[in-house]
């Protein structure tokens, strides 16, 4: 991204004329209002910025970017952003994306764009249900859920993203919740700062069909119980006096209360490690926001990107072969003169 | 015969007979260099001056165990002194390479046509793969026919011993000594393809050598054997004056994107998930990276429409290709793509369906597919290739209609264009159109970009990409009001943007050259054809009227919108005729438009029509 | 006016007038419980004898904020004292909780016709959400109608203040006060309304007391301050005999899956991604376990056919339904069910289109996608329902076909059936024929099970399941050699299958009732229709009819293949009129296959036909 | 499956008449006998087995096996098996799939599958190439693959489909080989015995367009330093001295020389460990068929399978209210009559 002068935006540069429509009391308002802070923040020309989108309740952010931005079809948004990344590498992209949107219909995509490490930054926002249509469960939903479409309860295991978005090889994980704005806004530029895809899941309130399915992290006296800060370079205890710390054991991180364990044996974040075991332990401290739950960068490493590696070779083949010509190419099989 | 010099100096005694034209076909297995052989003498005959045209038959997906049936690798061409149309329908001469390439090809060859055996694969196990009980060589099998038996193996063996290859890479030399033996036959020139095997083999001498070695033993086979009485020449055809190539259609589309990109000044975007018979494009033009090409291998046919939607949306020139069941992944992609109206090509080579259906084989049944093939009313332009060479020109005027018109373009090949090869007079890359279309640059509706504002001519919104100051905008599938593109459930909106949608499409009938009909002013029938179908229609075309029956033919590269004048060329003739290799597609969207009792000749064997069926069907409508 | 007894036993002295129909809409904000009202006087009109139609419109897919325009949700419903057969072109009633309400139906209101006003809610913030500059009560725009003003936000409260209700939970109530009112209006007996209330919330009496305290508060508001000079009193219509249940489309699709699973002795499997409109079918459905039913809500609609497709092969009554962008998903699976003869029902909910279009608004535009969707010639029938009841005679339909000729079947509905309700007469269960099919038990190939292997009449094939001893067979997309299903690449085996396909499919035509005119036998212009625009095209044939024009009405049931009369039928009158919601499908089905020049009266607004706009376009083109 | 009578079947029992079409040397020969063999030791009646697969050379398998079986259409076998073994719990259903078919165009049905835990075994045959098409490369091609498609080179990540299955909540993850047919026939039996979602990846050699992919794992010298065999309860170790172990150093699995470490910190392999971390962490150890690599049963652990708790839904509905009654149900909607 060329940025060539300074510049200065605010919050109300990123607002377009268009109307919000999510529920009144919806964790996507809160959302949008720390994406567009950051925005002004990030630091990229407005004309360098996209925003892609499937389909969903969610889905409708684009329209509230003044960028460019897509809306387009169902679970297709990092297939269609990683045709604008792969061409266009000067441009920061962004998706965004739903629970079904991402893990439902579009669960192909995302795992190949992580796979590739496409420079996306994919927000995921999981409110643990189908909003825009109505109120079915998701695959994120608890099992046991009680939906339009489950009337005796669900009987699908639900995803947890972090780990499959680990498992898909993914560089960049993080986790974050709507209502904490500057935590959001932190990741938010951690994603940004990372070269190639960047997957955030945004735990978020969807207050008409599933109210309150993140009580647990968001609750008053909920919350400090039950969050789990990850810090790069520091030990992982959590709790109002920090009572309760990270251990991995035998390969897998537990938590044990802190007075139980030497300080040296509590587990120190390491975003950077280059093996992502141990963020996927920590990513299975809980499944879904029930009980301690990790919140922050789980990992963030280096690895060549798609789109960097596309272009290289153009330049490459260019330096080889030199720019194109039509006619050569025409006659590179072979041919004869006819008079 | 080892001996390593040429013979061809030694006076030729043999009958030396010019004809106009011959069918050739190879036959062996997967494994015996069919196709290679198949394409040498094509290129052999094409730089000789010959009109030719090619239609290879590859096994089925799977490779067969060798020796058996469906592990036949099949290639003919009809060399010609004056311009051809198809690979011929029947070979005058077949090369079998084995007992089951004799098997599966014997019944297409000519009576009294010449079969070239090589008698060392007939022994009894091969005999069974194939399901002979007896030996074809000996029971009378052949006797309808002219057999020159060559214990192949012995030959090459000993044509290659001193070139350093040896055990099972011995016998791989056997396609070019069969080779060789038709050079000898058609009295081929055979430097052509010894500069060519040079060339190829560059790297690995003993190779070279042996294949040189073998194809020369092979023609000297013939010349001190006299292994026929009469040697073959046909003499070159009255060619248009130019530079040639022998292409086949997936080169030559692919080439056509490259063309269409470099006169659109765009780069060329290419995403797309391997499928027969359309993988050659993505392989081709993930060689042309120093023309800017990127080729980007999708995880499925959803992400590759997909990744094509962005390119396009970031200003690339945007293609993805595929088949059938491919192209059936992609119906909800392009109606997004009908709806943000971004140009975009959509290549469907395709195959026999339904379902994975035969995938080696061609079909033209998806044409209402690509016509209807979408939920929604969501009309785009589709155009079809006729021919290996055409699909060049088609290719690059779908790239014009996407550009000019801010819309998807279906682009229809199928496996029998897209492997099928001809002699391409060169086009001069000079002399094509330019074909940009620029980017927005500015904004017209104070302060806000307006997508949907249109060309009062061509009903195309503006085109603006990520990166222009002050065009922030967003687009979206649901339904958008006209002119802002914001979101509009207005019904009188959705009513304006459906006829808008449809009448941007309807009008590039005004774009577009009269479809011309070529044959009798006073035909009693009009053949109306598109695709591949073309060679077989023409050549049918030309044999009834040379009976002296008056006929005329269309051949139509552009099937929706339909050409201006196809109404008034379809009404003036008594009797229209509409060959397809499918169920009557073309003959349902002319029948609808037009009302005319136009009747259907009608195919779906996984093969091209025979010339003869078209002219046999004219006649019996003329008769009738 | 919070006095809880009914007034209704005082004498009433407005003047009670005694109409044959009236169509009332109920307009507020989504939150305003506009679906509950419009369907508890439909049900209450209902049990009262009155015949009824009823055209529910959504707030598109996102939820809007309270109060603007694209929140407004609304419920139209026609009551007659004879048999009508649709919602009716124009409200003669309009309820407006709100200005954007108000704003958004206005236009649509009959000169002259009556506003009952919730005033409370036109202050100015909702005004001004509303577009509103002033208010429209008072300066004029309402001038060409009756208002009702109405306090009604105070009332409710007032009415409900004894219930325990509380803070917010208080002015839910008030859609039940304009319930009341119009019950009083039209003299609606109040305890349908009251039981029903006390059945619903029976759980939260407080809530249950506050409703029914608001809904006398409103018939008590109307009557004793007489709001109206004249109450009206719409007569019991004379309807055959029998049982009757108010039902929507989607209600009824679900239950004919449930018969037709009952009636061919067949487990249901119902595999779905949940999409506006077709969502409920996957809710109804997934409520009766108990009839064995089993729905699996798959990860995307790939899968959900998917699903269904091994559904089938394992032996269950399989169904996969989806709308258009779905329906583009699925296309492939389809025609992998198409070519290994299974038998499968996939239901096709129409929306607005393309891409994401307006999902809430209906549309007729996949007809011809349903035909072609497809690559290869992948011939299914099609069936499309035409009102919510003949959603369930349809499915039923579907089902028998799919079952009898072992093939997946194209269920069509749109949003207008799906949504919509009428009045349907029960059918007595026991009188629905058994549509079983036996399953293969024993091989007839000495040994070798042979799955292709057809029934001489239906030419279907038979239906071996896992499980049956000494029937193990593989099927396969690729092309299958008739009899023994092994997969063949010959090129006369594929068009024997290809014609054996089409043929199976064509054949249906002998198994179908010949299509029925209704109307004169000298009209002087058919009309030809499918699908949901059946009412309006009945209504409009009607009111011609009555003009003393001669015309008829023909409505396809079965669109692929067509009913085997429907060349005779069309060819029989000088003009043919196919009025649909699309630009043209239909017609361009009925113009290739019969060559008449039928016309066409297309819309493609996401909104019905109004039953002048049939009735104008009839009289058009008699006059011409 | 109910067994009446003692089968006696032998592989001859599993061939079809139809002629096995791979290319002669192909690893699927290999396979095909391994899993013939296995299922007639495995105890289930012919009829009661069903294959199903996609489309690849891989997928041509279920023609040659003398069971029912579907050859359908590419990627979609988890999703038309689901609907088998969903609705027909009492039959044995596998599916055959490869590296394109299960991880490219299929990665969203095989993920969900998983997730689920429908009960299915899925072969993953790997042969990092798609070979039905000649030869383009695969999400599991090492990166820099040149191939038809990639002339410079692939300039994508490959997936780990063992982490990528882990990752999707997979409750039976295996890894085997072609050539190795008794391991290949043990981890069939324990996937036949694991009630629900069981995901086998077979490294299988494509002798035309990847031949030697799997060298470090089949050549006679590499063989024995880089095969690490998983065997439960036991200490990991490898090579021909058993000189290489393999421990868990915060939660990362290493491969460290087996004098350096105290033989209690070797890692004693836990197939059932409640936590995927540990099976995640061997899976770690090679990216590809590359240096070391775990061979065996990374996991196997009981939770609820799909097909039971939806089949007990039905069981319990019918409990609950009774089996359907039809004219009641067209009832149910509150019904008025007219004489
Ligand atoms: C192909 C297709 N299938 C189904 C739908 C219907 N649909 C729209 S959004 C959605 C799911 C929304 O859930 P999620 O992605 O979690 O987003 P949310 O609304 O909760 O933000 C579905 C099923 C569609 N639009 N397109
Ligand atoms: C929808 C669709 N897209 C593409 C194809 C072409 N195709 C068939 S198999 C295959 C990949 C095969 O690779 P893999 O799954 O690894 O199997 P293998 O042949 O290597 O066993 C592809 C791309 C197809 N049949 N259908
Ligand atoms: S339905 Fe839920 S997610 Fe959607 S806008 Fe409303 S509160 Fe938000
Ligand atoms: S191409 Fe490769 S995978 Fe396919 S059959 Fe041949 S050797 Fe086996
Ligand atoms: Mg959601
Ligand atoms: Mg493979």
């Amino acid at each position: 991204m060329s940025e060539t002068t300074t510049l200065s935006y605010t919050r109300a540069d990123f607002q377009t004329d268009q109307e919000v429509r999510w529920c009144p009391g919806c964790g996507d308002y809160t959302i949008l209002a720390s994406v567009q802070t950051f925005m002004a923040e990030m630091g990229v020309r407005r004309q360098d910025i996209v925003f892609v989108s499937g389909i969903g309740c969610s889905s409708r952010f684009p329209y509230y970017m003044n960028t460019y931005g897509m809306h387009s079809i169902h679970g297709r948004a990092p297939a269609i952003a990683t045709g604008i990344a792969a061409t266009r590498p000067e441009l920061s992209v962004w998706v965004v994306t739903g629970d079904g949107d991402a893990l439902s219909i579009g669960g192909n995509h995302l795992i190949h764009a992580l796979r590739r490490n496409v420079n996306l930054k994919i927000l995921l926002f999981n409110n643990q249900i189908y909003g825009l249509t109505k109120g079915q469960y998701s695959p994120t939903s608890e099992s046991g859920k009680v939906t339009k479409s489950t009337p005796m309860g669900s009987v699908d295991h639900p995803f947890n993203p972090v780990s499959l978005a680990l498992g898909a090889e993914a560089s960049f994980v993080a986790r974050t919740l709507d209502m904490d704005r500057p935590h959001t806004i932190e990741v938010l530029k951690r994603a940004h700062q990372h070269k190639g895809a960047a997957f955030i899941e945004i735990y978020q309130n969807c207050n008409v069909f599933n109210d309150k399915a993140f009580l647990q992290l968001t609750g008053k006296t909920e919350r400090e119980l039950n969050r789990i800060a990850l810090r790069h370079g520091e030990r992982v205890v959590f709790g109002p006096d920090s009572q309760h710390a990270v251990v991995m054991e035998q390969g897998a991180a537990k938590v044990v209360p802190t007075n139980s364990v030497p300080a040296d044996r509590i587990y120190v974040h390491d975003e950077h490690a280059p093996d992502p075991t141990v963020a996927f332990a920590l990513s299975r401290i809980s499944h879904g926001p029930y009980g301690p739950t990790p919140l922050g960068i789980f990992r963030d490493a280096e690895r060549p990107t798609y789109d960097s590696g596309l272009n290289q070779q153009l330049v490459d083949a260019q330096t080889r072969k030199g720019p194109g010509d039509l006619a050569k190419l025409l006659r590179s099989l072979g041919t004869w003169e006819v008079e | 015969m080892s001996d390593d010099t040429l013979t061809k100096d030694r006076p030729d005694l043999s009958n030396r007979e010019t004809i106009d034209r011959v069918v050739i076909r190879f036959a062996g297995d997967s494994g015996d260099g069919m196709q290679v052989a198949g394409n040498r003498f094509t290129d052999d005959s094409a730089v000789f001056g010959n009109d030719l045209a090619t239609l290879p038959s590859f096994p089925a997906e799977i490779r067969a165990p060798a020796g058996t049936l469906p592990g036949v690798s099949s290639f003919q061409v009809q060399i010609a002194a004056f311009d051809i149309l198809t690979a011929g329908d029947q070979p005058d001469v077949l090369v079998a390479m084995n007992p089951a390439a004799l098997k599966d090809n014997l019944a297409d060859l000519r009576p009294g046509g010449t079969i070239i055996i090589n008698t060392e694969a007939f022994e009894p196990r091969n005999l069974e793969k194939a399901g002979y009980q007896t030996s074809p060589i000996d029971d009378g099998t052949l006797e309808p026919y002219l057999v020159i038996e060559v214990p192949m193996e012995t030959l090459t063996k000993e044509a290659v011993k001193e070139s350093g290859v040896s055990g099972r890479d011995v016998l791989r030399s056997k396609n070019f000594f069969a080779l060789g033996l038709l050079a000898w036959l058609f009295n081929r020139p055979l430097e052509t393809t010894i500069s060519w095997i040079e060339e190829k083999f560059g790297r690995k001498p003993e190779v070279a050598a042996a294949n040189i070695a073998a194809y020369k033993s092979g023609y000297n086979f013939g010349f001190t054997t006299e292994a026929m009485k009469t040697t073959y020449e046909v003499l070159p055809a009255q060619l248009s004056p130019g530079t040639y190539t022998n292409i086949t259609g997936n080169t030559a589309l692919a080439w056509g994107l490259v063309a269409g990109a470099q006169q659109s000044r765009l780069p060329l975007f290419y995403g797309s998930y391997p499928i027969t018979p359309a993988s050659d494009i993505l392989h081709e033009l993930s060689k042309h990276k120093n023309f800017g090409v990127r080729t980007f291998q999708a995880e499925d046919e959803i992400a590759a429409v997909g990744s094509a939607i962005g390119a396009s949306f970031a200003g690339n020139l945007a293609v993805t290709g595929t088949s059938g069941p491919g192209l059936a992944l992609k119906s909800e992609g392009i109606s997004l793509a009908v709806s943000l109206e971004l140009p975009m090509v959509i290549v469907d080579v395709q195959r026999a369906g339904p379902a994975t259906g035969m995938p080696t084989k061609p079909e033209q049944s998806d044409l209402l597919f690509a016509m209807y093939g979408r939920h929604g009313e969501s009309p785009l332009p589709v155009v079809a290739a006729a021919t290996p060479s055409d699909a060049f020109d088609t290719t690059f005027e779908a790239v014009r209609l996407a550009l000019k018109y801010m819309t998807p373009v279906l682009l229809l090949s199928d496996n029998h264009i897209a492997n099928g090869s001809e002699p391409w007079r060169l086009p001069d890359v000079s002399d094509l159109p330019d074909i940009s279309v620029p980017f927005a640059t500015t904004s017209v509706g104070n302060g806000h970009f307006l997508p949907y504002l249109r060309d009062p001519e061509t009903f195309a919104r503006p085109w603006a990409i990520p990166g222009t100051p002050g065009l922030e905008h967003r687009l979206g599938g649901l339904e958008k009001e006209e002119v802002t593109g914001n979101i509009s459930y207005d019904p009188a909106n959705h009513q304006l943007m459906t006829d808008v949608r449809a009448w941007k499409i309807a009008s590039i009938a005004n774009d577009i050259p009269p479809v011309e009909v070529d044959g009798d002013d006073d035909a009693e029938v009009l053949v109306l054809g598109w695709g591949s179908t073309y060679g077989a229609i023409k050549a049918g075309m030309r044999r009834v009227r040379r009976r002296g029956i008056p006929v005329a033919a269309a051949h139509l590269r552009h099937l929706n919108p339909f050409p201006a004048n196809l109404g008034e060329v379809v009404r003036s003739v008594p009797r229209v005729l509409v060959p397809e290799l499918n169920t009557g597609q073309l003959l349902r969207l002319v029948r609808a438009e037009f009302l005319v009792d136009a009747v259907g000749l009608n195919k779906v064997a996984g093969t091209p029509f025979q010339v003869t069926e078209i002219d046999d069907k004219i006649v019996e409508m003329v008769e009738r």
